[in-house]
């Protein structure tokens, strides 16, 4: 039997990396998402028919109830509203953690790791290292959670002596491990939960809004950790093999993330970056002028063009434009004009939000052109119509060495022959820095809501 | 004497019975221990090495299994890798579950309870938006 | 009958002394069997699972990690690649080490002897045949 | 000391890991090998600190006769004789492989399998497998070593009942192991080994030559099964991990190269393909004529164009022409040619074999393209210089069918304004069908030997 379950792990655990393989190429990943729930399926299946797993009825009705819970979420859920359920979702994977470490703890014998107040050493560490990470991920999630749905201030939170009072409690924590050790005793267990859930707090409250899909990613990089951990405890492959490919995936997407904003990984960590939207910047306009257009203009110039490239933004998901922008992008087709999309690494507010968003509007995904593959192109294009995004192209962070993105890579739609901006004001995007763009010469700004303008601009090629 | 003798003899074989029963039951003993040992000798493998080592290097494998794995995800499909990550971590639903196993009630069962609820929302939940998702995801015509 | 009596408690007891021997050398039996026992399950490790799983589980992983390094490789070093693998397939002198480890002499010894040598010509052979493929590419200029 | 040995056996397996890893790249590559050479000394000084390891006489003098063999081999070789080598270095693992695994057999006790005569069944099969794919590795790879040097005839060797007979060994061997796990008798391991050293031979006898590389590679693979198997019979890791990987290697290669040649692996193996080199073909030259040109017209049309591409092929590697081709293309460029080289994914006789003699002749690897990377311009070409390739530059493969390479990919060289044909004759190649652009109007054929004919040409160049 116990053989069997290990083999039956394995193919779990393969069945696992064929989903992430699967996710390669859109033609494949529906079959790697089968893959994945195959995998799980043989895991609690496998898991079910141990011979210590001896009542059903209990954990049936759990399943049942948490199944449902999750599935009704997943099913009301707006797209727009993502990257906040992802954190949601990894809150509760943090806490689920800390039960199953928990439980150990209190029932070590389940698990073959000693009895009740003496658990192996080796255990003990893994144990209470599952659960403060469980917890940090806990709590870390809520506040990213809070952050992205606006519950709380966007704000980076900081005080004096925030990055002591953390070091502070990481020592503590490894004080209370070691005592955990030497002692077994439950207390220590708890404060080890206790601290690391106010660390959780403590070292995201400080890091801006805007910063948190990567922190997202983080979190979701540690619950892998955190599993590969209970892994360790449990003695069992399928935990560890799971739990570092989760962490390898939220690792390398926090680092591509970074990377396409041009900082380092403890700079965002360290907090301080950003905060509300259109915070600063909007204010020195002054000597400069930008041309204002209307939708018909703007109608009129691309029905004229024969080329024409739209770049999507964080606006775009806020404005929820991208239907009218499908509707916008067939017209013009039918017109003759060439149309493709050109997706930023970092645009929107996190990795993947707009391939997604324009994928839910049926836009077909080989239209959808990454940085390096369209880049190249703008200089060959009659019309980049930019909608609800600055940052990513700002060609300050090509050409100004003092500006805060100067090396972040960005869309180079300077080069077309004109470039449509549509915003709600002049004021500046994430990184709170004016974009020298506004007041080109061969640029008009068209003013409003990003779903409202675009419709608009339908209703005027229509005509 | 041969009355005494008897009772000498048949004392002695009492004792001797005894302690034959004693003897029988250290030989339960340590066959029942066996099994323990056996445990605790499980937590090595043949080679000597602790299970951790071996463990250890599942990790390790596993880990650049994840990184090439990871890399090659086209960047269109991050949010969906987000998505199914998010799903595959609650994994830890099979802790969940032996934790919630025995047939008697204690803390760590509730505890083990609460923690199968909590990774069946995430296993439900992260699946059935990465299909949303993907199917979300079309090829042009 | 009394001696009769006592003949046969005698003998009785003769027959539970050797019962009793007998059992107090199952016994030892038992505990020398323990190591063994103990050897065998030495093949399995904590979750149960016997060494094979777990060697399993490695090589899979393993057989992963190969598959995407090696795609990786660039065509251009697919000679040097043949050169490498070549030589880290020598590896089995681990294997042959231990047969020749052993301070008297047998054929086992002299298999892994000369299973040492065959290996060794294979390692420095293949390493430096690498090294001076690679040390040939070079940038322009 | 055994977890001290494990984990250093871990570390050896993570250097395996990066040295092939370093190959992705020329920049990386050295690095990569530094990473094996540590790998392998650390698992060399693992094991040596084995405390079963007493004796150490012996061993350091068997390493060192090993080392000094290998070493004076591989510095002493020529680079033209590299496929030839790499197969003799496989038969030499092979061998040892077989000799572990009948010091196994003889001598459990060290590896804590059982005790001589009561192996555990497991490790019996397990040692069978690792014997038997070892003695095929040996006698296979001694096969292809002497077809590859021209010891044995490149001709296939076929006769009638040859699958069967093969199909009846390797039935035969099932038996030998079952009967082996049954009995423990050790005159069955040797038949084992006497029947898998007999289907080496009869396996690769009838392949041909040419056809080698992918028998090398296949053999190569094997060398990593077997490790692995006697890992898993050692219950070691490291031979398993590392075993994983070279067989890897060994089949992607192989696989490469039967999509290089647009056949399948089976078709291969089951052998009687290709033969002598230009076995046919040349004969129905009758109605068409090719240009015949001298060195000095190549000279002159190739100082007179502005860019040149290389084509190298087998016949480049025969004639060591690639220091001459080197300074060939020094004059040319700095007569102002734009000069870079094209290369088939299997030119010549072994996968990267072109990339080698180059780098060997000091061809800067920038300047050396793939053919996915280069085909496309040969369309904008001026000159294309083939020396030696026949097969990767014949237009059948695209359109013609009926022709046996048809499907397979190849250099699009005939789209360029003038092909250079540098061979001794108008004879086709390793696949033994004629070559249409040796016929075309824009051909010009150099027939003589490649280096003599480049150097000629340079020759001519520098008048
Ligand atoms: N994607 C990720 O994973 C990720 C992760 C971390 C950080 N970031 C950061 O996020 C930024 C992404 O760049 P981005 O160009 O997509 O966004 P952005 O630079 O934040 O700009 C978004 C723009 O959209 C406009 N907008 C907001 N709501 C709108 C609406 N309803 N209608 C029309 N326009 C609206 C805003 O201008 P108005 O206020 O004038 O309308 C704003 O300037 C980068 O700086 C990047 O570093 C991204
Ligand atoms: N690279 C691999 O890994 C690999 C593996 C398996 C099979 N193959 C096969 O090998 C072939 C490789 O194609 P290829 O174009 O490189 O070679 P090829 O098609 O075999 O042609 C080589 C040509 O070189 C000429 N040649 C021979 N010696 C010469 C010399 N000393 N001077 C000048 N010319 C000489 C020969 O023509 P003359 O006799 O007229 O001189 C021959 O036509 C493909 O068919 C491929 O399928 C390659």
């Amino acid at each position: 039997m116990e053989t069997f379950a290990s083999f039956a792990y394995l193919i779990a655990s393969v069945c696992f990396i064929m989903a992430l393989r699967g996710l390669s190429s859109p033609e494949t990943a529906r079959q790697g998402l089968m893959f994945g729930m195959v995998g799980m399926g043989i895991a609690i299946i496998t898991t079910l028919m141990l011979p210590i797993v001896a009542s059903y009825f209990w954990i049936l009705l759990c399943i049942a109830i948490g199944g449902s819970i999750g599935a009704t979420i997943a099913h009301k859920i707006e797209m727009t509203a993502l990257p906040q359920l992802v954190a949601a979702f990894h809150s509760l994977v943090g806490l689920a953690a800390v039960f199953v470490a928990v439980s150990a703890f209190y029932n070590p014998e389940a698990y073959h790791i000693g009895v009740f107040g003496d658990i192996h050493t080796g255990s003990l560490i893994e144990m209470s290292l599952g659960a403060a990470i469980g917890a940090v991920t806990f709590t870390g999630s809520i506040i990213a959670w809070g952050k992205l749905q606006g519950t709380i201030s966007g704000k980076p939170v900081t005080f004096a002596g925030q990055h002591q009072l953390n070091a502070g409690l990481g020592l503590l924590m490894i004080l209370l491990v070691i005592l955990l050790c030497a002692t077994n005793a439950t207390f220590y267990m708890w404060a080890i939960i206790a601290v690391a859930l106010a660390l959780g707090i403590l070292m995201i409250i400080p890091i801006g809004g805007a910063d948190m899909p990567v922190i997202v990613s983080m979190l979701n990089s540690y619950s892998g950790w955190a599993a590969a951990g209970i892994g360790f405890t449990l003695q069992n492959n399928l935990l560890i093999i799971t739990g570092a490919l989760v962490g390898a995936s939220g690792a390398i997407l926090s680092y591509i993330m970074c990377k396409g904003m041009n900082r380092s990984f403890l700079n965002v960590l360290l907090g301080g970056f950003g905060g509300e939207q259109a915070a600063g910047g909007g204010g020195d306009t002054g000597d400069k002028n930008a041309k204002i257009g209307a939708a018909d203009d703007a109608a009129y110039i691309m029905k004229n063009a024969s080329s024409v490239i739209i770049v999507p933004g964080y606006g775009m998901a806020v404005a929820q434009a991208q239907h009218a922008l499908r509707e916008m992008a067939d017209i013009l087709k039918k017109e003759g004009v060439t149309v493709r999309y050109a997706i930023h690494p970092v645009a929107g507010r996190m990795p993947g939000h707009m391939n997604v968003l324009l994928a839910e509007a049926n836009v077909p995904y080989d239209e959808v052109l990454e940085l390096e593959d369209i880049n190249r192109d703008f200089a060959q294009t009659d019309v980049v119509y930019v909608i609800g995004a600055n940052d990513i192209t700002n060609p300050a962070a090509k050409n100004d060495s003092t500006s805060p993105i100067y090396g972040m890579p960005v869309l180079d739609v300077e080069k077309s022959k004109t470039v449509l901006f549509v915003k709600r004001s002049l004021g500046s995007g994430y990184a709170g820095i004016d974009n020298p763009l506004f007041y080109q010469d061969h640029t008009l700004m068209l003013l409003g809501d990003a779903k409202k303008m675009t419709e608009d601009i339908v209703k005027a090629l229509e005509e | 004497m041969s009355t005494d003798n008897q009772k000498q003899l048949v004392e002695g074989t009492a004792t001797l019975a005894e302690k034959l029963q004693a003897m029988a039951e250290k030989a339960r003993e340590l066959a029942e221990q066996t099994p323990e040992i056996l445990a605790n000798a499980a937590a090595t493998h043949g080679d000597g090495a602790p299970f951790i080592v071996t463990a250890f290097t599942v990790f390790i494998l596993a880990c650049f299994v994840g990184y090439y794995v990871v890399w090659k995800v086209t960047p269109a499909l991050h949010s969906p890798l987000m998505g199914i990550t998010n799903a595959i971590s609650s994994v830890i639903i099979v802790g969940a579950l032996i934790a919630a196993g025995p047939m008697d009630w204690g803390f760590s069962k509730v505890m083990g309870l609460l923690a199968v609820i909590l990774a069946s929302i995430n296993i439900f939940g992260g699946f059935i938006v990465t299909r949303r998702m993907l199917h979300m995801f079309k090829k042009k015509g």
